[in-house]
């Protein structure tokens, strides 16, 4: 089960996850037995420690979708997870906002941390996003890499 | 002639990100020189893509998937050029 | 930071989710940028595949609030996260119900996630629960190890 | 005589889970024998604690800590036996 939605507007990371539950709950009769979830959010400052005044989130309309669709099925089949739950902003966001909610299900711990990781990992280097870094003097620079570990 | 009637070999180029704004331009119908084998590799040079030899981190998607340099375009395929993806 | 809390009553691992990005929002002024969470709830049957009508846990009152506590701030510690929720039941668990909850806040998601993970397989080795499983039957059965990662 | 009033050297012993119902109890006041060496081994046996030798599954804690099987015991201890630990 693959529920997987792009976010032009903030949205709060625990009411998805209130929604996935329903969702599972209604789809499968009861919750996994194992969930694991990653929420990250923008940092305060940027690349070189200057402050942000918001990070910028491009994609590619349609293929973005498709990827996180495709990254989504094959971390779940790899893994044996029941469910999987994908949120990720596109557009301007602010320091402290969500940008990305993973959220696996399993009956199993150890498959629900692989997959929530790996598919993390997928999205930050195989679904198309870009992010540019905005700052108080109006300048901006794209990031041309991921976060270290 | 029969020839000229043939729709024109087009094919749809998006760039993203860095690379869209330092081109200055988001999307492009190009027409690919007849008889040539197009691909992503010699679109990027047709296009006078900046570097002249792309980047290693860039990457190429045909009609929304990844697609290798050297890929064979056809008439009406959507071509993109990814410059290093930072998502998550 | 740690919060840590044995509940005797079934919780909502949401609400409490909730409940901890305020008490974090209050004393660090924004959220961390990455945040780990599990949760582990009863699994409708047991060890040999009977259904369960009800997971008991007995915990050493005083020696497993103080064993949690100190397993928290040895993963918190060694991986440089900034905050540390656990929640864990106690008394009977009805299947569905959640078990466990941990959620790791750290400025990298490499950390968050290893954090909660190895802080999850601590709770499960170290920390004094034990399990009895409750059967439709009357009969129960005390679980002397975990279950398979 | 003067040694007759000092307080008995008592350890409290707790049993729990698979342990607990298998010996019928939680909790009892254990008089420590006068001049023994007295550690966690020993009063499972003194206890009668069942197997004989204690399985490797079970651990000891002394005043809610871990401890080892040979630890030394003091009077007012707390001793407790923990069955093979399944949490989370």
């Amino acid at each position: 089960m693959l529920a997987i939605q792009l976010e032009a507007e903030p949205f709060e990371p625990l009411q998805a996850l209130a929604e996935w539950h329903q969702l599972l709950a209604a789809e499968l009769g009861m919750l996994p037995a194992a969930e694991s979830h990653f929420v990250g959010r923008v940092r305060p400052s940027g690349a070189n420690d200057s402050p942000l005044t918001a990070l910028e989130l491009e994609h590619y309309p349609g293929m973005t979708e498709a990827c996180i669709a495709s990254l989504a099925a094959a971390a779940a089949g790899q893994h044996g997870a029941t469910a999987v739950l994908v949120r990720h902003r596109i557009g301007l966001v602010l320091p402290g906002d969500p940008i990305v909610l993973v959220a696996i299900g399993a009956d199993r711990r150890g498959p629900a941390q692989r997959c929530c990781q790996e598919l993390l990992e997928a999205l930050k280097h195989d679904a198309p996003f870009w992010k540019r870094e905005w700052h108080a003097d109006g300048s901006s620079a794209w990031i041309t890499g991921n976060t270290a570990l | 002639m029969a020839v000229s009637a043939d729709p024109p070999s087009q094919v749809q180029v998006h760039l993203f990100a860095g690379l869209r704004e330092a081109m200055g331009w988001s999307e492009q119908l190009v027409e690919l020189a007849p008889a040539a084998d197009a691909t992503p590799h010699q679109l990027w040079r047709q296009l006078g893509l900046q570097p002249a030899h792309p980047p290693a981190g860039v990457r190429v998607a045909i009609n929304q998937q990844f697609a290798t340099w050297d890929a064979s375009l056809a008439a009406g395929d959507e071509l993109a050029f990814l410059p290093p993806i930072s998502g998550g």
